[in-house]
């Protein structure tokens, strides 16, 4: 339970210190969480020290070998140490940095929840957990950069730094998984257990590169390291703990933990050492030219990280020691140097170490803990650094063999470089105070000090007993790791004479010398820059990376993408074809012989159905109303075939909507304002546009073909035994009704119908809403009619005077008379539809027809201050009604929609059947009638509103409901 | 009795048109019949404003279709043998006007079924502000006699049959 | 016989059924009235989705699958609902999704138009009923009920962008239904059935000829599906439509595109999985090459996205292609984890549908004012409301929804998300015992760990610039019904992680049932209908 | 006897698809816009009486009911055109 | 007769096709109700063709399914015809919306560049 | 053919005769809407064929099957009475929408209506 305290209580403290009005106390929670954490974890000593295991587990998804498993042995208990001993001291120094106009609520939420999810990191004992905790810092280190979001430069650093790290840790996600995979398990236990086994398997070396590639971003290893010196746009208590201290150890961390399973192996060793020493020395290369003390700092770190890794990468069980004792150190002096540059910054304003000069005088104090820490970072014997430097150095000597020496070369280059960077550190400390500050500088509160001060001692007695100050932990971290293998090793300050000792004396010298030489030659202490130039600036490529990622995507869609519709409506049809010939094997083949049976008549119709539908594809650009026109024709031949083919209660339907669409789209077209052909139509033609319409021909013509070949097929083949001959036994013994289409539509198959009278209802209120804000075309407001004004009579004439004496009135008395027997054939057709062709819907359409012919001659005015229709309440009884019929089966203890007959015996008319599918069919009527009345008087309505348009004015005056 | 049979042509019309459609005269079909015959002009009354045709002298009435229907086959015949045997161009087609006289709707009505009924006669309107026909005529021999024709042979029988109550 | 219990099943169509109905005619001014019947109804979803839940995996119906046979026809000639554990999931997605929807619409979006309640009730009958229904024809009147309630709410509040998306996106339908015809039609002339089951029980002993047909009219029929599922080069109607919706709408569009996906799932594993004959594993390359080509065209879409919805858009292809590649790689466990990337990728991109709107705000508090009157320019009937007064950390509020949606749609840890992933790599580095792992998985792996990385990149641009680079000093005007839906969805993603081991057992058991075909075919074929009484042969 | 009616309703049937090939025609060539509308407006007429002829030719009352509604409702599309060349409204 | 119908479904689909393909709104519409006769026309014929054999059971006794057309088909184009009616209304008024909204009839509801 | 392999000549004679007639003129009703030059003309065509010629066929069928069912079948009736009642109006109207889109255009259609223009 105390271990699971160590992760949930930064968490839940970060999510107080975000959200409970502590107002500035936040800091104190803070150090408090990281307090309890440190001394929990002097605690928990007892159980992890001294080769033993701490485990806690609880279940989480054991279906994938997912449990959620802490596991604290030495090498975790150590980072564990670090990560909330540096941790108390950040949130002291920060309590004094953060300025008060900074929201440090959010600052210490951040800050805690890191440090939840790197103790997340070191202590998982699944590996899947690590991943996940793993970008856990990521994201927390992503909000920390961007704390002070208000600048450009903590943006991008923010989204570099994540970009980097979360790509990093995507791979390890990917090389755990195979990792996993390889052994059967992510528990680590079982995964360093199988570490033969995994070095043997085929996917080895992916899964190594993988992981490589996660650590290695994670601790800014070349080549990912750029996105670190830009993530110093945080606030320095930041940087000293995830940049320096931490979270890009967690990179190492990692090496470190899998080195038992992963190391040992060629490719270990040249990917893993290959990139830390190239690292190393860049890192220490390119310190000497800032001019930004975080910036010369966090190349520094990049060294140093360089360091860790070319140890590891190495592979000696000495240098796995050397790694983990370099860790510490490098913890201890860059945190300590990071809150000195800061304790810089905050008192002058700058960190610009061109301007910044002689700051002894005024920070006597700070200068001095500065200066002792840059000389362990220098490797200056008495001081952390310098001890496991020089196991750094005596482990290069062995790389290749003794008689290569190029690991050794760079690594006292190395030497040199940081040598001469911790020199133009300590640069700003001499000299004359420089005039330029920004704010004249004093010494920090004493408790903002306290931390450098704490940290340098710790370097201080590191350096000159470290046997005796960390070398029991240090034991028991490497015994963690490398168990049996641990290689007796001495912590010393003092070996005699030897190479390492040599190498050590050539760099600190040589990085003197190099200083001075570049002092003089290259003016060194103005510089911010590298001398030569250096075309491999990761920011910069991941800059123009980014940059191109998202041109280049907006270009790639553009090629596989597109927002237009008609290549998309190509694309459905072209796949509708292509599809079946590219899975379909073997395809159905043309029966040839049958090709010859064609009769006359229907083929002589067809010619009439086929040559109106090619006229209205013709004519639908710039001839609407003929093209309308035409489609019609096609809808009456289409009739006339479901007629012929046995099929009347389609014929029937065809007819009335065809009728109701031609209104329908008449209604429309009102204001659709006409096309006009250009004079020159033919002449000028672009070639794009021949091309076009080219590809879409063949198109048509392809996909016409492949409609017919298959329907010929489906005619030409025998058809299977089908589901269709069961509605014919049953319709009238058990449906009730002899006309099986309709039994289908009101019992067997009603479901479709009830979905199918949603649809209409829907879609007439979806008409209705969208009617209700419709702003016509302004070239549509008027009629054609209106425009020649005075030719025709009926233009100075409203509807209803048009109907009463104008020109609809003799048609009118005709369509007036029609209505009753239009009603009545509507019943008519009603009434019958269970035995013969008819039934709900016909009867509807025919009933609404009745109606909407009313509204032609007579206008909407009139027919309306007689008659009210009110189609919403038509649509919802229908749908009402529909479904309590369905669900009046209940009652009888039957599923929804059982068609019951009731028989009844009435005086005058005998037997009469009653079945419940009539009252459904009634609930079909209403719903058809109320929607077909909903949608066409909605249209019709447009024009009383535009008639009512005021001139000049563009909004419509109020409109009358049609409820 | 007016106010539950408003129209009791149109009712007796529709109990004719139920029994027809059904083809039968079975008690259930009689009966739901009249039902609606009753039912639907009550329903569909408000858009009716006009109300029930009222013809009066149903002879006269008789006698007018009879005639007309063998003006009908007449001219069909005219017609076909004028679209089959005669050159385009020699055909003489016209508008002419037709002041009319007859003023209920329901007889101008019943006047425009027959000459549109009628093959080579087409009404087109009642000419703006006025009870002028504007008639078009297939093949116009004389104008006058076209004019003739129409008043005296279906213009006539229809004001007294129709116009008994003056209507504006 | 049938208890009450069996009702349940037809309940998710009915219920929206009636209540849209009972709405239709209820007068615009009633906004509360409205309001409750829409509640009252989205509310009884809930409950009946948690009910089926239990229902199917409590052992109440043989083999775990419930049968209803609508009018009382035994199948194959009636129409069949049927839920297992599949449906009964989806049923409950849809109520959570409708219930957030709701709640965020109550405050300006239910009052833009008229008849948002009743469509919005259509919409979701429309979804249920696709989700039960077991015969091809009726779910072809199911999309139609769920489209054409779609194309309503698509254009709930007419501008121009609507306008212009919902020209396409019906256009992009009409065809697509048409399609869906086309195919339906074929599969009935090659086996001369509609029932899902009996398709999947006649399809071994088809001869030659009828085999092909059926096969031609199943690619023909899972192209649309796939329009609807977004599969590349079927699906660039989608960002568009998402992008302009309004937040309720492309919310619930969002669970709309998972409708194509499910279907697709529920055919093929039943038609084609093994013991389908000489169709076993019809189509399935195509739809695993398919899916990857949509993940891969998703992620490029997102790096591409200059605006919010759209991303969004993106990230809803990236999530379909994912899951369509899942279904055509057919393995169980795989599908077990696709499942659980359904539940996680629904809620959060819903989420973000619903938080976009409301993150708007920060980059210009005007812009919500501005939003309400350029919608109520036109309205006859003033919004009651504008945005209502600030809550206290508001934008703390945004940004963590925002990051927590972000993490989700990248699959990064903590959250569901990244839990769905691990299961998907899990899943296809352990093939069924004894199988090497395929190539194709390492494709699929590493274009869903590159469309997750690329999914960052660009959520985080999009962020960086919304949350800090805007300038934003007043914190955003927010309502708690506006706040408390994105929480709510959110909040289901974080139970989806904690109990992640609970809910992966019940989709296992889910993906087991899937690959049963013989227990559908059996339940569905067998399915005794109630008596009528004597001599009813049918029944 | 029986092939005579045969023939009849042969010549009927071909008759009736000739006129309506001849409306199509019409249809299609126009040139204004009333010629079309007269066109389909007698495709619509030729529709019914085709109906009817098959009606007769298998003696089933079937066919009956789509002449039916032809013959009552064909004119509304009709109406509807012409009012719409007529007035460019056809619902004021 | 199988001839005449494969082909007449072929014209109208392909016509319909090559409309749907036009980038104005009308053309669309049109080419959306020649699709969905086609399609209809489709549908229906997976009953296979007969002439004169309406499923209607009228007579006494057991009906015949062979001698009767496969009504299942029928009672799907019936919906199928419903719907399609339906969807038609919807894109004309969004089509007119579009067109007074957006000043152009193109279904994109802007000029294209070219 | 169910029943008509029973009829009389009586029967058959004149309803053939009916079928000729009706074919004949309802063919060239169309013809006339093929073949006259000009609209006006046209619209003469197809009057015949729905008067004459749906009657000569509606009476044949009215014949038939009054013979075939034995009883009396006159619902065909129906038809001719709605096509009375609709075909005026859709003459009328047609007629009507020719001449003002006529004078619209500033055709001249004869004396009856004053030439086109004169009312702007
Ligand atoms: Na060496
Ligand atoms: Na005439």
């Amino acid at each position: 339970m105390t271990l699971l305290s160590l992760i949930l209580i930064p968490f839940v403290g970060s999510v107080l210190a975000a959200f409970l009005p502590l107002r500035g106390r936040e800091a104190w929670l803070a150090g408090g969480v990281a307090l309890y954490g440190l001394i929990a974890t002097i605690y928990l000593y007892l159980g992890a020290g001294n080769g033993g295991v701490e485990r806690y587990e609880a279940e989480w998804l054991p279906q994938l070998g997912l449990d959620f498993v802490l596991r604290m042995d030495g090498l975790a208990w150590l980072f564990a140490v670090l990560v909330q001993g540096i941790g108390v001291l950040v949130v002291l120094y920060a309590r004094y940095y953060m300025s008060p106009k900074d929201p440090v609520p959010r600052f210490f939420s951040f800050l805690l929840a890191f440090m939840g999810s790197m103790l997340g990191v070191v202590l998982s004992g699944n590996l899947i957990q690590l991943v996940v905790f793993w970008e856990l810092t990521s994201l927390t280190s992503f909000l920390l950069i961007g704390y002070w979001h208000h600048r450009i430069d903590a943006r991008r650093g923010a989204r570099m730094a994540l970009t980097v790290t979360a790509a990093g840790g995507l791979c390890l996600l990917a090389g755990v998984l195979i990792l996993g995979s390889i052994v059967g398990s992510y528990d680590l236990e079982a995964v360093l257990a199988a570490g033969d086994r995994v070095r043997a398997h085929h996917a080895y070396l992916p899964a190594l590169i993988l992981i490589a590639l996660g650590a290695l971003t994670k601790s800014a290893q070349f080549p990912f390291h750029f996105w670190l010196p830009h993530a110093m746009a945080a606030p320095t208590p930041v940087s000293a703990y995830l940049h320096s201290a931490t979270m890009v150890k967690a990179g190492v961390f990692l090496l470190i933990r899998l080195w038992p399973v992963l190391s040992g192996t060629p490719e270990w060793h040249w990917i893993i050492g290959g990139a830390g020493v190239i690292t190393l020395l860049i890192g220490s290369f390119n310190a000497i030219f800032q001019a930004d003390i975080k910036g010369l700092l966090a190349y520094s770190t990049i060294s140093h990280l360089g360091i860790i890794t070319a140890l590891l990468g190495i592979g000696t069980p000495l240098a796995v020691v050397a790694a983990i004792f370099h860790v510490l150190n490098h913890a201890t002096f860059k945190a300590s140097l990071f809150m000195a540059a800061g304790i810089v910054d905050h008192e002058t304003g700058s960190r610009d170490m061109r301007v910044l000069r002689g700051l002894y005088r005024v920070l006597p104090i700070t200068g001095t803990l500065a200066i002792v820490a840059s000389a362990a970072m220098a490797g200056v014997p008495l001081l952390n650094g310098f001890i496991s430097k020089e196991m750094f150095f005596a482990e290069t000597l062995g790389v290749g063999g003794p008689d290569e020496w190029w690991m050794s070369t760079a690594a006292i280059a190395m030497g040199m470089f940081s040598v001469a960077y911790a020199l133009r550190f300590i640069g700003i400390f001499v000299g004359r105070l420089s005039e330029e500050l920004p704010k004249q500088p004093q010494e920090p509160p004493r408790w903002m000090r306290f931390p450098v001060e704490v940290l340098v001692l710790l370097c201080l007695v590191v350096g000159i007993i470290p046997g005796r100050s960390v070398g029991p932990f240090l034991s028991d971290a490497v015994v963690s790791v490398l168990g049996e293998a641990t290689p007796a090793y001495n912590l010393a300050v003092w070996h005699g004479f030897n190479m390492p000792l040599l190498m050590s004396m050539v760099a600190l010298l040589g990085g003197i010398v190099l200083y001075s030489w570049l002092q003089l030659r290259f003016e060194l202490r103005n510089r911010s820059g590298v001398p030569v130039r250096f075309e491999l600036n990761g920011g910069h490529i991941y800059d123009s990376i980014m940059l191109r990622m998202s041109t280049g995507a907006g270009a790639l869609m553009r090629h596989i993408g597109t927002q237009r519709l008609q290549p998309q409506l190509l694309l459905i049809i072209v796949m509708m074809m292509a599809l079946p010939v590219a899975l379909v094997r073997p395809l159905p083949g043309l029966d040839t012989m049958r090709l010859t049976d064609v009769d006359l008549s229907l083929a002589a119709l067809w010619l009439i159905g086929g040559g109106c539908a090619i006229g209205a594809a013709w004519q639908a650009k710039y001839h609407r109303l003929a093209a309308l026109i035409l489609v019609g024709g096609t809808g009456i031949i289409t009739s006339m075939t479901f007629l012929w083919l046995s099929a009347p209660d389609l014929a029937l339907t065809q007819l009335m909507v065809e009728t109701v669409t031609t209104v329908l789209i008449l209604l429309g077209l009102r204001w659709l304002p006409p096309r006009i052909a250009l004079e020159d139509m033919q002449a000028r033609v672009p070639r794009r546009v021949r091309l076009r319409r080219g590809r879409d021909l063949i198109v048509a013509l392809v996909g016409g073909a492949a409609m017919a070949a298959i329907s010929f097929v489906v005619l030409s083949g025998t058809p299977s035994e089908r589901i269709g001959d069961f509605f014919v036994l049953h319709a009238l013994s058990e449906g009730g009704g002899s006309n099986v289409v309709n039994v289908l539509l009101v019992d067997f198959r009603g479901f479709d119908t009830f979905g199918e009278i949603t649809v209409l209802s829907i879609v007439a209120l979806t008409v209705y809403a969208l009617l209700r804000r419709f702003r016509p075309a302004p070239e549509s407001i008027e009629i054609p009619a209106q425009r020649s004004n005075g030719i025709d009579p009926a233009v100075k004439q409203t509807p209803t005077e048009q109907a009463e004496h104008g020109y609809l009135m003799v048609p009118g008395v005709y369509v007036r008379f029609l209505l009753p027997f239009i009603v009545l054939v509507a019943v008519y057709f009603f009434m019958r539809g269970h035995n013969l062709p008819g039934g709900g819907f016909v009867a509807g359409l025919i009933f609404a027809v009745a109606f909407i012919v009313q509204y032609m001659v007579a206008g909407t005015a009139w027919v309306e201050s007689h008659l009210r229709l009110r189609p919403h309440k038509w649509m919802a009884w229908g749908l009402v009604t529909a479904a309590l019929t369905g669900i009046g089966a209940w009652l009888f203890g039957h599923p929804f929609l059982t068609s019951h007959t009731a028989h009844l015996r009435l005086p005058l008319l005998g037997d009469v059947h009653l079945p419940s599918a009539f009252f459904f069919d009634l609930g079909v009527f209403l719903v058809v009638v109320g929607a077909t009345m909903l949608i066409l008087v909605a249209l019709a309505h447009q024009s009383i509103r535009s008639h009512r348009q005021l001139p000049g004015d563009g909004r419509l005056a109020p409109e009358r409901d049609i409820r | 009795m007016r106010r539950w049979l408003p129209a009791p042509l149109t009712s007796a019309a529709l109990l004719v048109t139920w029994l027809l459609l059904n083809q039968s005269t079975a008690w259930g079909h009689v009966l739901s019949g009249v039902v609606l015959a009753l039912s639907v002009p009550l329903l569909t009354r408000k858009l009716q404003p006009l109300g029930d045709p009222r013809p009066r002298r149903l002879m006269v009435l008789f006698r007018l279709l009879r005639m007309a229907f063998v003006e009908i086959v007449r001219s069909a015949f005219n017609v076909s043998s004028i679209i089959l045997f005669r050159r385009a161009d020699k055909v003489r087609s016209h508008f002419i006007r037709v002041p009319l006289e007859l003023r209920n709707p329901y007889g101008l009505a019943l006047l425009s079924m027959l000459i549109n009924t009628t093959p080579g006669t087409v009404w087109v309107e009642l000419l703006p502000g006025t009870y002028d026909l504007a008639l078009h005529v297939f093949d116009l021999h004389d104008e006058q006699w076209w004019i003739d024709t129409i008043k005296n042979r279906y213009e006539k029988p229809l004001i007294e049959i129709f116009d008994h109550e003056v209507t504006p | 016989m049938l208890g009450w219990l069996d009702h349940l099943i037809l309940v998710p169509v009915l219920l929206p059924l009636l209540a849209g109905a009972v709405l239709i005619p209820i007068n615009e001014t009633r906004h509360r009235l409205k309001f409750a019947i829409n509640a009252m109804s989205v509310l009884g979803l809930l409950v009946t989705a948690l009910l089926l839940v239990q229902l199917v995996d409590g052992g109440h119906w043989s083999e775990d699958i419930g049968v209803y046979l609508a009018a009382n026809w035994l199948a194959p000639f009636g129409i069949v609902l049927l839920v297992d554990r599949l449906a009964a999931m989806m049923l409950l997605l849809a109520a959570v999704i409708a219930t957030a929807t709701l709640l965020y619409s109550m405050v300006r979006w239910s009052r833009i138009g008229v008849h948002f309640h009743s469509l919005f009730q259509f919409l979701l009958m429309g979804v249920n009923g696709a989700f039960l229904t077991h015969d091809l024809f009726n779910l072809f009147v199911f999309f139609e009920v769920m489209l054409a309630a779609s194309y309503g709410l698509l254009l709930h509040g007419y501008n121009v962008n609507r306008i212009r998306a919902g020209l396409q996106y019906i256009a992009v339908n009409l065809v697509a239904s048409l399609v869906f015809l086309i195919g339906v039609a074929l599969i009935y002339a090659a086996t001369g059935t509609l029932n899902m089951s009996d398709l999947a029980a006649r399809v071994a002993a088809l001869g030659a000829e009828d085999l092909a047909l059926l096969k031609i009219g199943m690619a023909v029929l899972v192209i649309a599906f796939l329009v609807k599922g977004a599969m590349w080069p079927l699906g660039f109607w989608l960002p568009t439509a998402y992008a302009s919706a309004s937040p309720p709408v492309a919310a619930m569009l969002v669970l709309m595109t998972k409708v194509g996906v499910y279907v697709i799932m529920r055919v093929w594993l039943l038609v084609f999985s093994d013991g389908g004959g000489e169709a076993t594993g019809f189509g399935s390359e195509f739809l695993l090459w398919g899916g990857l080509a949509t993940v891969a065209f998703g992620a490029v879409g997102m790096l591409a996205s200059q605006e919010q919805g759209r991303l969004a858009g993106y990230a809803a292809i990236v999530s379909s292609g994912t899951l369509l590649a899942v279904v055509g790689y057919g393995q169980a466990s795989l599908i077990t984890a696709g499942l659980f990337y359904l539940l996680s990728s629904t809620l959060a991109v819903a989420a973000f549908m619903l938080l976009i709107e409301l993150v708007d705000r920060v980059r210009s508090p005007a812009a919500a004012m501005l939003a309400v009157t350029m919608e109520a320019f036109e309205f006859e009937e003033n919004p009651a409301q504008p945005v209502g007064k600030g809550i206290p950390a508001a934008l703390a509020f945004l940004g963590l929804s925002f990051a927590a949606s972000t993490l989700i749609i990248a699959g990064l840890p903590p959250l569901s998300g990244f839990v769905a992933k691990f299961g998907l790599f899990h899943a296809l580095l352990h093939p069924q015992a004894g199988d090497a792992v395929a190539a194709p998985a390492w494709a699929f792996m590493a274009l869903v760990l590159v469309s997750g990385l690329i999914a960052i990149i660009a959520m985080m641009r999009f962020g960086v610039r919304t949350f800090w680079a805007s300038g934003a000093v007043a914190p955003p005007r927010l309502q708690f019904m506006e706040a408390a839906p994105v929480t709510l969805l959110l909040f289901l993603c974080v139970a989806l992680t904690v109990q992640a081991g609970p809910i992966f057992g019940f989709l296992e058991r889910t993906s087991a049932d899937l690959h049963q075909r013989a227990q559908y075919v059996d339940r569905v074929l067998s399915s005794p209908a109630v008596s009528m009484g004597a001599g009813e042969a049918g029944r | 006897m029986m092939s005579l009616l045969e023939i009849a309703i042969g010549f009927a049937l071909v008759c009736v698809i000739l006129a309506m090939v001849f409306c199509t025609i019409r249809l299609l060539v126009g040139p204004s816009a009333q010629d079309r509308v007269l066109a389909l407006d007698t495709l619509w007429m030729c529709a019914m009486l085709l109906a009817l002829v098959l009606g007769v030719r298998f003696v089933s009352r079937v066919y009956f009911d789509a002449a039916l509604i032809i013959a009552l409702l064909g004119f509304v599309s009709t109406i509807a055109l012409a009012k719409f060349i007529m007035r460019g409204e056809i619902i004021e | 007769m199988n001839l005449v119908i494969a082909l007449a479904i072929g014209v109208l689909f392909g016509s319909g096709i090559w409309l749907v393909l036009r980038p104005r709104t009308f053309q669309v519409i049109i080419g959306l109700l020649l699709m969905s006769y086609a399609v209809n026309l489709f549908i229906f014929i997976m009953g296979r063709l007969k002439v004169d054999r309406p499923p209607l059971t009228l007579g006494d006794g057991l009906p015949d399914p062979t001698a009767l057309t496969d009504p299942l088909p029928q009672a799907l184009v019936l919906t199928a015809i419903v719907i399609g009616f339906a969807t038609t209304a919807l894109y004309l008024v969004m089509m007119i919306g579009s067109r007074g909204v957006t000043g152009t009839d193109h279904v994109d509801g802007r000029e294209s560049e070219e | 053919m169910t029943g008509m392999e029973h009829l009389s000549a009586w029967v058959v004679v004149p309803v053939a005769l009916l079928l000729f007639l009706g074919g004949a003129i309802i063919f060239v009703g169309a013809l006339g809407l093929l073949r006259l030059p000009n609209f006006y003309q046209r619209i003469h065509g197809p009057a015949i064929t729905i008067t004459l010629g749906a009657g000569c066929v509606l009476l044949a069928s009215m014949i038939l099957f009054t013979a075939v069912e034995g009883r009396l079948v006159i619902h065909e009736l129906l038809i001719s009475a709605f096509v009375m009642l609709t075909a005026p109006v859709v003459a009328m109207l047609i007629m009507r929408a020719a001449v003002y889109r006529d004078l619209r255009a500033r055709r001249h259609l004869g004396s009856i209506y004053p030439r086109a223009g004169s009312g702007d």
